[in-house]
């Protein structure tokens, strides 16, 4: 029984990093980069709608609406601002903007909203259900998480697969130049994957702070980190990787904290990640790519 | 002879030019026109600058990223300490001692650099970045982990436990007690020596470049496919320069954990390993005289910005956005430099060119 | 089973064609190919490729874009692991060997696209090429041991040297990447020399050379191989050039060989001509 | 010849910059002294200055001491007699941060010193005050290590070890459970310091404790783990030594999992009732050892919380409170010893080590405070327990 | 239609393109041919926008369409098949037609599909394979479909047989004689001469990035200074 209950929370666990790591592989697979500062839209998106369900006392689906549409906007802008004049630059100034980035917001937020934590009230609620005669009890929030995880990656899959945009978001994350002789704008496709990992950072935001309540400047940072290890784990670039990436990270961590030690579990977590990457350098799903001579 | 004549020239102002910031901020110090703020900001300077000269071997040298340079500081910060602690009573004789003790940590540091690059040299790029910071973010959580204490009998070692579990006999000394780190260090690190440690980085960096190891490193930076085509043995350089990195940041880790009554794991963490990558973006990647300027620059300018209080950090971020932007966007950088040609009189610019390299 | 196989290194000179100049016929061909292929995911990029070279032969790899030419150059060093055939180098089997121990067992290349260390110095660029025959090591370098200066004064001076074979010595002092075209091209070729090699690989040496320049250095690859007495293979497109100093000369369509022969023949080979020029339609 | 040229230029810039940053110093000492050494005769208020975590993930327990001292500060003023001139300096809950801002206060002319905030930085800045002779009193660095074997460092917070060994005699004393869990931060000096002492006492006093587990700063989200493992062993009470903001999530993921046990928090779990929009009915039953009660009903703490909502708008917790008892020390121990503003720092701080262990101080966290002379605190904790959203005193 | 004028292209401090000018008329087939490296595709990656000229200017149907961002210039209608043919291998056959249609309202790609398909029936028989697995004949062939997908009124096509077997190459240039016959203007880089010549209109000869040579398709296919070219003396 613990055992399931450990897999239910690290299944719901690893769907808050999986919708994070979403966000990172979508805008990695076609701008090339390290969104360092993903994790803190995550934040902002959380605020956002706390401000709207509790200050202004709006419905959650509005809350949450709300949130998408600011993160959204905020993530254009974003890449608009400081990422699209950097589109030839090193990676490495491309990094180091976007750390400022992250340093922008969390400080801006903690000027906006004060450093005081606040208690995010779940949107979906807090009751529970109870199996196996009480012994296993499992959160609605956790299963609405995964669900919310299943829902997005099957929409993704969809929208690149099935839509005009996103096949041309694929065409451009392949060959920007051969997308522009196809008459895509590839910096407008840009924007909206920028546009689209920023709204997943907003419902990933709600849905990490359902989860785990407490609400601060620096809510987004570690969360970020760790889904951009997922991202890594299942092979940046890729969308089912970012999920299964973010799954196994999840389940990892919380049966490296139940089965080994509280103590080194983010040892544990880095430790499946090296380990994985020198096995398969790509990441699980990644495609390694050998430059041509 | 040409080019020989251009590096050692390049390397005689970057040797000057610390030299004499020594004499004057000495000079300074002995005629009490320096502020509080200063002086103690001075040991950190220097451990910064070490750090910064040593991840520009890395990053600039070698070209390959890494986001846990912090960790091998770390490792020497703890190891120096503890090295430190325990030779009190063998080496009375502080300078000696802390040289000492500087030595170990760099050679743990390296070691573990060693350890570390030997696996994941092979991968590249962004996976590389990865895995650094992984690494960093191990070594950060072992630390939390590890309880070392000395007795008469020498060092305790207990992983996972608790100090009290260490068994020090009577008159022993827990020196890292876990997550609550070392506390109680005697200061011994001075300004001098953080100069003479910089002094020495920079003879073993610039040498290194200018010789047949350090052109190799290069060459796997420029053309990994081309350095292999010449017989270059890309593992063997890259372990060389990943190494030499991290005995240097283990060196630098000793000199700034000495400074201190208290040292923790957590403060190598993340943010100290970027901290440091902006000194080295900043100051030019491959530019030692830059990684020297922009540490210091770095390291005092959040100081002078106190009096903004709350809006320090803003400012900070805005301002490290504002240079990325500046010394990479095409147009802005054509627009600066034409605004350079009209402000500047032509010699002091072709001056300003010649001293990039470093 | 081929593992068990000790490399032979006795080999009796048998060129599978008769390509290799008189003067190098009762030598071991410096390098022989056998029944060289290999397939990436499925694709086949080479098949059944057969050549022998002699030790002071310069041979001519021609053949249409894409029809294979560089991969061969790429088993040839290693950068591919070959999937089928054997590759003797000096009589002795290269099986397993990576691209810094073909470079040491005798072969250099230069690349297609200008693989220069562009942010070094062209006489660093040459020194690197010497790197194996420096002997000095790291701390003899970091301490400035008298190792380091004797072996750096000889680096200097074997540097010199190669550059003046084609007249760059001036250039010395220049960062690599700042030389025009041809002498980045000429650069890459002296760094290639620095490694003392048997067998010079050429990729595309005259591209983006104008007429002059090529006919330049159509002189020096002659020169080259006359003074230092090595083997060249080069792939060009530029037909005066192969012509005009290859002994031999092997066309490459599809992966596959489909001529062998001097010059001569095969300019009048009509496979050749259709396969480079194309039908002429509606004849 | 130009690249020395160009040098020059930069090195001139270097020292402008140095310049340029003593420039600062002087000009926003304004009415006070440069260097830190006495030459103006006449100076009307004593230089109280003390660094704390401003910004960065700690912030509000450095805004809440800060804030506490002001409003003892403008009260006292306000009285006449003595006066202070109030400072903190940002240190981002950092060590080396803090011994720079601890230097800012030195260019500014600190005369007595309020320590830091919090522990790590509290270690490294006693330090600094022990070899520079200025007197410190830290409003709630609470580490050992941050007065040991330094003769001129007090704490106004209880100290780790004597929070841990409390808890661990007043569990058993009220018989308040009988399978202990612990969860404490791995990677927190304050939350270890305190299971240190909490583990050992409990085995002095044959406390059974059935689990313990940890977490860090990385990985304070989810306590699913943590909890489990709790359950299964049966724990009948969770102590807590911890701050609040990780307590509140434990409390609501623990219901979220359908498991109710008792809770036992220190000092750092006084503000959980403050946090916005947190649910306390979670908190019921709670129990925690703090010195302070904001909702307290005499009258010096209904004021100064009255006081504090106005000014800051949130309700003080202990750190305010410990930051205003600072300052209200001070004025006790500096009007005893006669100090006068114009004394230096090391004549004050003389003066200090010597009258300090011999004072009685009441204030918002204590009746009848004393101090060892080891710069200890000596004064009873109280137990309190969650009622409808409001502590009541358990004795 | 096409005409372009005195442009001089750079690559950093490489002068690439030394003031190349020449003109495409309606329904022509114009042919640029030229060693490797001597700038042909530099031109043809110029005139689509993916390269900025430093000097001169580019008209597309009397437009100026010089400072034109790529994406803009497809829609005007001028189409690029790229050397080495750069279709997006992970994706589908009929998602990489489907790309190339990408300008045009989504009403009518059916239609557009249905006729590519009747052009080149292979790609019919492989629409749901990822692109990567074909053969090189069929990427060429995916290619060219793909760019006829947006009706291009100008179509340049970049090295073609690149890589082909003669048979192939054979098919290919009756392709692009048939598109030329259907009412679409070709702008053809080629390094297979004489196939190239034998199906142009006109020709230039670009030599070291500048143009040498220009005259009808016939002239040039019986000059011997281009045989001489190409196989030397």
């Amino acid at each position: 029984m613990t055992f399931l209950s450990f897999l239910i929370s690290g299944l719901s666990l690893g769907s808050v990093y999986a919708i994070i790591a979403l966000g990172y592989t979508m805008v990695y697979g076609i701008a090339k980069m390290l969104n360092f500062a993903h994790g803190d839209v995550i934040m902002v998106g959380a605020y956002v709608c706390f401000f709207a369900t509790t200050r202004w006392d709006l419905p959650p689906t509005v809350g949450v609406l709300l949130a998408m549409v600011v993160c959204t906007v905020l993530g254009v802008l974003i890449e608009r601002l400081a990422y699209k004049p950097l589109r030839s630059a090193s990676s490495l100034a491309v990094i180091i903007t976007a750390i400022g980035v992250s340093y922008f917001l969390q400080n801006a937020a903690q000027l906006l909203w004060t450093s005081n934590p606040k208690v995010f009230t779940s949107v979906v609620g807090n009751s529970l259900i109870k199996l196996f005669d009480g012994r296993l009890t499992i959160s609605v929030i956790a299963i609405i998480t995964i669900t919310a995880c299943i829902v997005i990656m099957a929409a993704l899959t969809w929208f690149t697969g099935k839509t005009k945009m996103g096949k041309a978001m694929r065409a451009c994350s392949e060959d920007k130049g051969a997308a522009q002789l196809m008459g895509i704008d590839v910096n407008f496709t840009i924007s909206v994957t920028f546009a689209i990992g920023s709204a997943l950072a907003a419902i990933a935001g709600v849905l990490l702070c359902s989860a785990y309540p407490t609400l601060m400047p620096t809510t987004g940072a570690m969360p970020g980190i760790k889904a951009f290890t997922a991202a890594v784990f299942g092979g940046i670039g890729s969308i089912p990787g970012a999920m299964i990436g973010g799954l196994l990270l999840g389940i990892i961590e919380i049966f490296g904290k139940g089965y080994i030690s509280t103590q080194l579990s983010d040892a544990i977590v880095f430790a499946v990640l090296i380990i994985t990457l020198l096995v398969k350098p790509a990441g699980l799903l990644g495609k390694q790519t050998t430059e041509k001579v | 002879m040409k080019i020989m004549g251009k590096a050692s020239r390049s390397k005689v102002i970057t040797y000057g030019f610390v030299i004499a910031a020594f004499v004057i901020v000495q000079l300074l110090k002995s005629s009490g026109n320096i502020s509080s703020s200063l002086q103690g900001q001075l040991v950190p300077i220097c451990a910064y600058v070490v750090m910064a000269i040593s991840l520009n071997l890395t990053v600039g040298v070698l070209g390959e990223l890494s986001l846990g340079h912090a960790g091998f500081m770390s490792v020497g910060a703890f190891t120096g300490v503890v090295a430190c602690i325990s030779l009190e009573s063998i080496i009375p004789f502080t300078i000696l001692r802390m040289t000492v003790s500087i030595i170990i940590g760099a050679f743990s540091a390296g070691v573990a650099g060693t350890l570390i690059g030997i696996p994941v040299l092979r991968l590249e790029g962004d996976y590389l970045a990865i895995v650094t910071l992984a690494f960093g973010e191990i070594i950060k959580n072992i630390t939390n982990c590890l309880y070392v204490g000395v007795d008469k009998a020498g060092l305790h070692v207990n992983f996972l436990t608790d100090a009290t579990s260490l068994n020090l006999s009577e008159g022993g000394r827990v020196i890292i007690d876990g997550p609550m780190g070392i506390s109680g260090i005697t200061k011994l690190s001075t300004f001098t020596m953080g100069f003479a440690l910089i002094m020495v980085t920079l003879f073993i960096v610039l040498n290194l470049i200018d010789s047949r190891s350090g052109r190799a490193i290069m060459a796997l930076r420029d053309n990994r496919i081309a350095a292999e085509s010449v017989g270059i043995h890309v593992t063997k350089y890259k372990l060389m320069a990943f190494a030499t990195s991290a005995a240097l940041a283990g060196a630098a880790g000793t000199l700034y954990a000495m400074n201190y009554s208290t040292i923790i794991a957590s403060k190598f963490g993340f943010n100290t390993s970027i901290l440091i990558l902006v000194f080295v973006v900043l100051g030019g990647l491959g530019n030692i005289r830059g990684s020297i300027i922009a540490a210091t620059v770095l390291t005092i300018l959040p100081e002078m910005l106190r009096q903004f209080n709350n809006y320090r950090m803003v400012i900070y971020a805005i301002v490290l956005i504002l240079i990325m932007l500046a010394t990479n966007d095409d147009n802005l950088k054509g627009f600066l430099s034409n605004l350079r040609n009209r402000l500047l009189p032509s010699n002091l610019r072709k001056g300003k060119k010649g001293a990039e390299n470093g | 089973m081929d593992k068990a196989k000790k490399p032979e290194t006795k080999m009796v000179p048998v060129p599978s064609t008769n390509l290799v100049p008189e003067r190098d016929v009762d030598k071991l061909p410096v390098l022989e190919a056998r029944n060289l292929g290999i397939e990436f995911g499925g694709l086949t990029a080479l098949a059944g490729f057969n050549m022998a070279i002699g030790r002071t032969e310069i041979a001519g790899l021609i053949g249409p874009n894409g029809a294979g030419k560089t991969t061969v150059f790429n088993l040839l060093t290693k950068v591919y692991q070959p999937t089928h055939g054997t590759i003797l180098l000096d009589g002795r089997d290269t099986n397993n060997m990576t691209t810094v121990q073909i470079n040491k067992a005798g072969i250099a290349r230069t690349f297609q696209n200008i693989r220069l260390f562009s942010n070094l110095s062209v006489e660093d660029n040459v020194k690197l090429g010497l790197h194996n025959n420096i002997n000095y090591g790291m701390w003899n370098g970091i301490l400035r041991l008298p190792a380091y200066w004797k072996g750096e004064r000889r680096a200097h001076e074997q540097a010199m040297e190669l550059l003046s074979i084609f007249d760059m010595q001036d250039l010395a002092g220049n960062r690599a990447g700042s030389l025009p075209y041809g002498a980045q091209r000429r650069l890459e070729i002296v760094r290639a020399l620095a490694t003392k090699p048997l067998l010079l690989l050429l990729d595309e040496p005259a591209a983006g050379m104008n007429p002059s320049e090529t006919a330049e250095l159509m002189e020096n690859i002659v020169k080259i191989r006359d003074t230092l007495q090595i083997a060249i293979i080069l792939i060009e497109h530029d037909m005066n050039l192969v012509m005009g100093i290859c002994e031999g000369i092997c066309v490459l369509n599809f992966g596959k060989i489909i001529a062998k022969g001097t010059p001569r023949e095969i300019r009048n080979n009509p496979q050749v001509i259709e396969a480079y020029l194309g039908k002429k339609r509606e004849d | 010849m130009k690249k020395i040229f160009c040098v020059f230029i930069s090195f001139v810039l270097i020292i402008g910059l140095m310049s340029g940053c003593g420039g600062s110093d002087s000009a926003s000492s304004g009415d006070g002294n440069a260097t830190g050494k006495n030459e103006e005769p006449v100076a009307v208020a004593f230089k109280l200055g003390g660094t704390g975590p401003l910004t960065g993930g700690a912030a509000i327990y450095g805004n809440a001491a800060k804030n506490g001292a002001q409003i003892a500060v403008e009260e006292i003023n306000a009285q006449g007699g003595i006066q202070f001139e109030l400072k903190y300096e940002d240190d981002e809950h950092d060590a080396e941060k803090a011994v720079n801002a601890y230097n800012k206060l030195k260019d500014w002319g600190i005369q007595i010193s309020l320590g830091s905030v919090t522990s790590t930085p509290g270690v490294a800045t006693s330090a600094e005050t022990f070899s520079d002779r200025i007197f410190a009193l830290t409003p709630s660095a609470s580490a050992t290590a941050v007065i040991e074997g330094k003769d001129n460092v007090y704490q106004m917070c209880f100290a780790d070890p004597n929070q841990g060994s409390a808890s661990a005699q007043y569990i058993v004393d009220k018989k308040l459970g009988t399978k202990i869990a612990v969860i404490y931060k791995n990677d927190d000096v304050y939350s270890k310091g305190i299971y240190n002492t909490f583990a050992s006492k409990a085995k002095e006093l044959n406390l059974e404790i059935v689990s313990t587990t940890t977490f860090t700063e990385d990985s304070q989200t989810d306590f699913s783990v943590q909890l489990a493992n709790a359950k299964s062993n049966g724990a009948d009470l969770i102590f807590l030594p911890m701050y609040y903001t990780p307590a509140s999530l434990i409390l609501q993921q623990a219901k979220s999992i359908g498991y109710a046990p008792k809770y036992f928090g220190v000092d750092g779990m006084d503000g959980i009732l403050t946090l916005e929009n947190f649910d306390t009915s979670l908190a019921e039953g709670v129990m925690l050892l703090t010195p302070f009660n904001a909702d307290s009903t005499d009258e010096r703490t209904v004021s100064f919380v009255k006081k504090y909502k106005e000014l800051f708008n949130e309700t003080p917790n202990q750190f305010a409170a410990d930051g205003y008892d600072c300052v209200y020390a001070y004025k006790e121990a500096l009007e005893t010893a006669g100090c006068t503003p114009d004394m230096s720092a090391a004549e004050i701080c003389e003066k200090m080590v010597e009258i300090f262990p011999d004072i009685t101080f009441d204030g918002l966290t204590g009746e009848g405070v004393t101090w060892a002379a080891t710069g200890e605190v000596s004064k009873s904790p109280k137990g309190m327990v969650i009622e409808n959203g409001a502590y009541v005193g358990m004795d | 239609m096409l005409k372009v004028n005195d442009i001089n292209v750079f690559y950093g401090a490489i002068h690439a393109i030394k003031g190349v000018s020449f003109q495409v008329n309606k329904g022509e087939i114009v042919t640029l041919i030229g060693a490797n490296g001597a700038g042909k595709s530099t031109v043809l990656k110029t005139i689509s926008g993916l390269l900025r000229t430093k000097t001169g200017g580019i008209n597309f149907l009397e437009e100026n369409i010089t400072s034109t961002a790529p994406h803009k210039i497809v829609e005007r209608g001028l189409a690029h098949v790229p050397e080495g043919r750069r279709i997006f291998l992970q994706m589908t056959v009929q998602e990489n037609l489907e790309m190339g249609a990408y300008t045009c309202p989504s009403g009518g790609v059916e239609a557009e599909l249905e006729k590519v398909y009747a052009q080149f029936p292979r790609l019919m028989e492989r629409r749901r394979q990822v692109a990567g697995t074909l053969s090189g004949g069929e990427q060429q062939m995916l290619a060219i479909g793909r760019s006829l997908m947006s009706h291009p009124k100008l179509l340049m096509l970049d090295e073609p047989s690149m890589g082909l077997a003669p048979i192939l190459v054979e098919q290919i240039f009756s392709i692009i004689q048939e598109m030329n016959k259907a009412g679409t203007t070709i702008l053809l880089v080629e390094q297979n001469a004489q196939m190239a010549l034998s199906i142009a209109d006109r020709a230039y000869v670009l030599e070291t990035g500048a143009i040498s040579i220009s005259g009808t398709g016939k002239e040039l296919s019986e000059s011997d200074e281009i045989r001489k070219a190409y196989l030397g003396g």
